[in-house]
């Protein structure tokens, strides 16, 4: 267990140092991309891996947060972390009104059903121009126009040091709520639901109420990516409600290995810079190239190691990877 | 903190930093020659922010050949005379048309390739982004075809715009419809407008909105459709059954085929379509819908039978031969073209490599002569806001599969046919 | 009052009856065989009480409560309990928290559930397994597990839907054994879908018959067995495997 | 009143092409409960082919349809063989998670290399037929359009006959039914499986040849196609035919009042709502059957 915490407590380490030692603000654009979508997948993770509902609709909060975050700020100076809050919440809320059609179905419905959802939250967003005094400007998107410093109450940092130690420190959260849940009795309670749902009502488990309970976390947190996206790259626009963006983040999951404590950071850390580093080499000359390396990894991931890359590292260091202590 | 150091320390410094200056002065003197060798090979690096991948690679192709044909020119004409004659070397970044990339990429540029000034990113939303980024970083970002307003709105210093704004592309839209009113007596009631529901689109319909009006034009339709829609025939009917006076459309390449031809199979017979650039002036857009483009009325920035500047031919005929499927310049192509010429007036005007000089270079810019005269417009210059004053945009009319010149009369070639024939009386 | 009762029970998929106009009544302590050919609706039936389907009309009556509507895990905590037919562990759970997480239904502290759950492991002697993972368990083992379970979250009334079919004749009788003193020690009221016939002679006071939903024969297992009603709808069935 | 028939047939039209895409779809998902996100990426490569067998060939697409048709019997053959089948063997209940990214990254990967191999240029053929239309009472119907319909109809009856008289058809259906039982019956369901993605080819092939001659070619253009299919395969029913034939008329048919009566923007999301509504409500859709 020691030997795991210190390994931890290493990793950790490394990555507060790494501003420090890595001064190129590109790589450090490219390791906050890394920690951001880490942090998504992670938040997909306690509804996706721990209570094993492969929910394909996690952009839908990413949106909520960039959004709601982005317009209280723009027109009523709301400070983006207090924004970060309430999207979370109002995200949380629409989770329920998701989750309550979704969670009646199963396996391949389940995932077509939250798919939809996507697509529809996608062409709302695409097509209302105006709400009330707010213009959500339809396709074109949000702009949040840069106020130069570094200000927490903007939410904006000349320096992107400040956007890697807040996403870091997000990441550290979350990974610490997932590990209280998975040990705890409700977190038993997912593990059966996502095994077997049939034996786990009938040992008196309400599954329904607990799946809906999971995928508020996940939502609140998939929102609070979504404010510190909106943050980081100062625009937001109707392809953040995407599909292709819900499949990325669960792509990243479970490459890394679903309902796994670090799969999701594994799978970010690997899959992340690859598309990154694909494009920036690859992208000009041959259109599309990055895509078939990325489908490859898929296909070979799912073909050899359905599990994710962590189940096999798990046999050696137990405690800190393993589902279940 | 100066102060604070004993006067001795400080005086070591001195002496320190005195003897350093005599060394790197020898160094200078003895390599100056060497230096002066160097320096002639110079490049003066500019990023290229375009789609190469995705929906709108072949739009991305198109305008990247523009550059390279440019690019082309002015180095084997010597290069930068004001910079010892420094050659133009562009670094293309693929966008793939999200505004997310675009942004991450223009950092790449700036920060990673250091790059002098950016052009680009042809899709308004990315250059809407990645302007951002360059406002931030200070470096000079021109933008040859973008239509959202905001572009040039946001008192950015180091954003220049040469495409006339995308709200004002429906007046002159609505000002052509006018005037051919005038001209032929016969005059329009209904206009209807149908884009695709993406930022050109809504933009394109904002506009007519605000000035179809003015000019006693009813809207009878108004209809966004989403983007991949896999069949146009209930749009297209719709159109139809409002029967109006003038279609004015908007779609990227895949949507514009599929609603000419459907069009065509409806037999819809307004007095004349209209359409606004981007798919109906994608060169594949003709090569495949052939006949059916015939007296298809297109807003464009450029044609290649403008009578205003001698360029205009000469260049394209020089441009087709270089480029290896032979192909003609479409507006998206001639603005990049004629945009990389104004880069390289800015950088002759600010000879230096300081993105801060060539920004003020490009903010006093005056071109009157030269290739970028292609631009249908003189002389070109920047207003406060970085957008191009005396911007305006020209019709065409495909007739006998070419893009001919219609209006404004002045500059144009082609007298236009309007009404344009029923599709039932056409062979 | 019967300690457990369904009365006219009523149950349809689509066009086809399930279950027709259902009747018996089971006391307190008793242990029922309930048999019929395959496709008489044992297991629906099974699933008609347990909550996973809702009756389309009838009332199943519990303690005088009527469960008709509740959801399984209602069910479950009123104190009916019960195992599949086809094995169902948390296969990526450990044997121990496959019970722990059903002690749960009645007990909220992790301590408390673990030493209950180390108790009923004992009990069904899984307790040398309690820290493998369920995937990696024999059979005959899962089939302990389900038990295992389905006792942990402490029931009154107990469904076992065929607990003996695929276990070799040692095992069953283990099995059988565990059965009889899970009755006498923990008092608790059995209801077995069997399909072996030795077995249910052995386990049960009392057999009931239904087939195509419909309750045909209901007494003593000898008695039964003699019916021609019995015979007839077993027909082509032979007696007692293995 | 005339626009309203004008639009349901135009709706009608379409809606029975999109149905008959998404047949095989419906087959594989009913049949071996695989969701196939690779379905577009299939239905564009037997679109290329048409398109490369017309212009290099000269082969009218109705008669290379069944060129296409052959081809992509033996590619989702083999697609199943080879990338579907292992992982169906490897998990006792099949994780539809594991197969619909499997299939999705396939997905990815078919679609660039078309990219790669013929670039990013919107095609179209020019066959005798295109833009020909059929006037009937002051209505325009695109003859390529009616040809389609109508085949796909026959084609469609065809594969129902198939199902219901061939004993492999019993068997896909069996399968389809209850995999433990027709196992138990001596069925190889494996084999069964590659047979039905085979058939399913076979379909998609069909419908890619009707498609062509009044479409574009790209090889994104699957894309447009594959969400609405998955709509249309629920709606209708996991594996009923007919159904996702009917489904794809209903869906089209809302497409096209959609956007008369309200706006095509908006009609998009639309189907989307009724298609979890349908989901929620009757799970098993129009016409597939309610089992224990």
């Amino acid at each position: 267990m020691s030997w795991n915490r210190t390994l931890f407590a290493l990793a950790v380490l490394a990555a507060v140092l790494f501003p420090l030692v890595v001064r190129d603000p590109y790589f450090l654009h490219a390791a906050i991309t890394v920690l951001l979508f880490a942090f998504l997948a992670s938040s997909w993770n306690i509804i996706g891996g721990l209570a094993g509902q492969h929910s394909f609709g996690h952009s839908v909060f990413l949106g909520i947060g960039a959004y709601v975050s982005t317009i209280l700020f723009i027109y009523w100076n709301v400070p983006p972390f207090l924004g970060m809050i309430i999207g979370g919440i109002i995200a949380a809320i629409a989770s329920i009104g998701i989750g309550y059609p979704c969670f009646k179905l199963r396996g391949p419905y389940f995932a077509l059903s939250t798919l939809a959802f996507t697509e529809i939250f996608r062409i709302i967003a695409t097509t209302t121009e105006q709400v009330g005094p707010v213009d959500l400007k339809g396709a074109a998107g949000i702009l949040i126009s840069f106020r130069p410093g570094n200000s927490f109450v903007n939410f904006q940092f000349a320096e992107k040091a400040y956007y890697y130690y807040i996403i870091l420190a997000m990441l550290i959260l979350i990974l610490f709520i997932h590990n209280w849940i998975e040990k705890s009795r409700w977190g038993l309670y997912l593990a059966a639901i996502r095994d077997n749902e049939d034996a786990a009502r009938s040992i008196g488990i309400n599954a329904r109420r607990f799946k809906i309970l999971a995928l508020m976390i996940s939502a609140f947190f998939g929102a609070m990516a979504g404010t510190f996206y909106a943050q980081f790259f100062l625009y937001i626009e109707p392809i953040l409600f995407s599909s292709a963006l819900s499949i990325e983040i669960l792509l990243i999951a479970i490459v890394g290995g679903a309902g796994t404590l670090m799969g999701p950071f594994l799978g970010s850390l690997i899959l992340t810079p690859i598309s990154e580093l694909t494009r920036t080499y690859l992208g000009g000359t041959y259109a599309g190239v990055q895509l078939i390396i990325y489908g490859g990894i898929l296909v070979a991931v799912m073909m050899f190691a359905p599990q994710g890359i962590i189940p096999p590292l798990a046999k050696r260091y137990r405690m800190l990877f393993e589902r279940r202590a | 903190m100066r102060g604070e150091f004993p006067s001795k320390i400080l005086f070591l410094r001195r002496r320190k930093m005195k003897t350093i200056g005599i060394i790197l002065l020898t160094f200078f003197c003895v390599f100056y020659y060497g230096l002066g060798l160097t320096y002639a090979q110079q490049e003066v690096k500019v990023g290229v922010l375009i789609p190469l991948s995705g929906g709108l690679a072949v739009i991305g192709e198109n305008l990247q050949m523009a550059h390279d044909f440019a690019v082309k020119e002015i180095n084997e004409a010597g290069g930068i005379k004001s910079l010892n004659g420094a050659k133009i070397k562009l670094i293309y970044a693929d966008t793939r048309g999200d505004s997310k990339i675009g942004m991450s990429e223009a950092e790449r540029l700036i920060l990673r390739e250091g790059v002098v000034a950016i052009v680009g990113a042809f899709q308004s939303s990315v250059s809407y982004t990645s302007t951002e980024v360059a406002e931030k970083y200070q470096v000079p970002y021109l933008v040859p075809n973008s239509l959202m307003d905001a572009i040039t709105e946001r008192g950015f210093k180091y954003t220049f715009r040469v495409e006339r704004k995308g709200s004002l592309w429906a007046k002159d839209q609505i000002d052509f419809i006018a005037d051919m009113g005038k001209a032929t007596g016969k005059s329009a009631k209904t206009i209807g407008v149908v884009y695709e529901n993406t930022d050109m689109g809504q933009a394109i319909a904002k506009g007519i909105r605000k000035w179809a009006p003015e000019k006693g034009l009813t809207i009878g339709l108004d209809e966004g459709y989403p983007p991949k829609t896999s069949d146009m025939t209930p749009v297209v009917l719709k159109m139809k059954r409002a029967n109006l006076d003038i279609v004015i459309l908007n779609s990227y390449t895949s949507d514009a085929i599929l609603l000419i031809r459907t069009i065509a199979d409806q037999r819809v017979n307004p007095v004349a379509f209209l359409g606004s650039s981007s798919g109906y002036s994608d060169p594949s857009f003709i090569k495949e819908v052939g006949k059916l483009a015939e007296y298809f009325f297109d807003l464009t920035e450029w044609t290649t039978d403008l009578k205003h500047s001698p360029f205009v031919q000469q260049k394209n005929v020089a441009y087709k031969k270089w480029n290896k499927d032979n192909r003609d310049f479409n507006g998206g192509a001639a603005f990049c073209y004629a945009s990389t010429y104004i880069l390289y007036e800015a950088l002759e005007k600010a000879a230096s490599y300081d993105p801060k000089k060539i920004r003020d270079a490009f903010a006093a810019i005056k071109i009157t002569k030269g290739p970028a005269m292609m631009i249908p417009w003189t002389p070109i210059e920047f207003d406060a806001e970085g957008q191009a004053k005396g911007a305006r945009m020209l019709v065409v009319q495909y007739r006998d599969g070419q893009r001919k010149s219609v209006w404004p009369a002045e500059i144009s070639s082609t007298k236009p046919v309007w009404p344009v024939p029923k599709w039932e009386e056409r062979k | 009052m019967a300690f457990f009762e369904i009365k006219d029970l009523q149950k349809q998929f689509g066009g086809l009856v399930a279950i027709r106009d259902l009747n018996m009544s089971i006391e307190q302590g008793e242990i029922v065989g309930l048999i019929g050919p395959n496709g008489a609706g044992k297991t629906t039936l099974f699933n008609v009480i347990t909550g996973v389907y809702g009756p389309k009309r009838g009332q199943i009556l519990f303690k005088g409560r009527n469960l008709a509507g509740m959801g399984p895990d209602k069910i479950c905590q009123r104190g009916i309990a019960r195992t599949f037919q086809i094995v169902k562990p948390f296969h990526t759970l450990t044997v121990l928290d496959n019970t722990k997480v059903a002690a749960f239904c009645r007990i909220k502290s992790h301590e408390k559930a673990t030493q209950t759950s180390i108790g009923i492991l004992h009990f069904l002697g899984l307790e040398d397994k309690a820290h493998i993972p369920a995937e990696h368990l024999t059979l005959a083992q899962k089939k302990k597990l389900e038990l295992a379970r389905a006792l942990a979250t402490q029931p009154q009334f107990l469904l076992l839907d065929e607990t003996l079919a695929g276990l070799n004749a040692t095992e069953m009788d283990s099995m059988i054994e565990t059965v009889r003193k899970i009755r006498e020690q923990k008092g608790v009221t059995i209801l077995a879908v069997e399909h072996v016939m030795r077995a249910v002679m052995k386990i049960s006071d009392r057999v009931v018959v239904i087939d195509q939903g419909h309750k045909i024969a209901e007494g003593p297992p000898e008695e039964v067995v003699r019916n021609p009603e019995v015979i007839k709808a077993y027909l082509g069935e032979e007696y007692g495997r293995p | 009143m005339i626009g309203f028939i004008e639009a349901t047939i135009s709706g009608i039209l379409m809606g029975g092409l999109y149905g008959f895409i998404a047949v095989s779809l419906s087959l594989i998902f009913g049949v071996a409960k695989i969701v196939n996100f690779a379905h577009g990426a299939l239905f564009m490569v037997a679109m290329f082919l048409v398109y490369w067998i017309l212009v290099l060939l000269k082969v009218d697409p109705y008669l290379s349809s069944l060129i296409a048709a052959g081809f992509l019997f033996f590619f989702g053959y083999f697609f199943q063989r080879f990338f579907i089948e292992p992982i169906l063997r490897r998990e006792k209940e099949t994780a539809p998670l594991t197969v619909i990214l499997l299939t999705s990254g396939l997905m990815m990967i078919i679609e660039n290399v078309a990219l790669l191999l013929f670039g990013a240029d919107y095609r179209t053929v020019k066959t005798g037929y295109t833009g020909k239309v059929w006037e009937i009472a002051g209505l325009f119907i695109a003859q390529p359009r009616m040809i389609g319909f109508v085949l796909s109809l026959i084609l469609i009856l065809l594969l129902g006959l198939y199902l219901r008289k061939t004993n492999l058809g019993r068997a896909i259906r069996a399968t389809s039914q209850d995999r433990e039982a027709a196992r138990l019956m001596g069925i190889d369901d494996y084999r069964v499986y590659k047979i039905t993605f085979g058939v399913g080819g076979i379909m998609l092939g069909f419908a890619a040849a009707f498609l062509v001659p009044f479409y574009f070619v790209h090889p994104a253009v699957g894309e447009l196609f594959v969400l609405k299919s998955f709509v249309i395969v629920v709606l209708g029913g996991l594996g009923s035919i007919t159904g996702a034939f009917l489904a794809g008329i209903i869906v089209g048919i809302i497409e096209s009042l959609g956007a008369q009566f309200i706006n095509s923007a908006l009609v998009e999301s639309l189907i989307f709502i009724i298609f979890i509504g349908c989901l929620v409500v009757k799970p098993t859709g129009l016409l597939g059957k309610q089992r224990e």
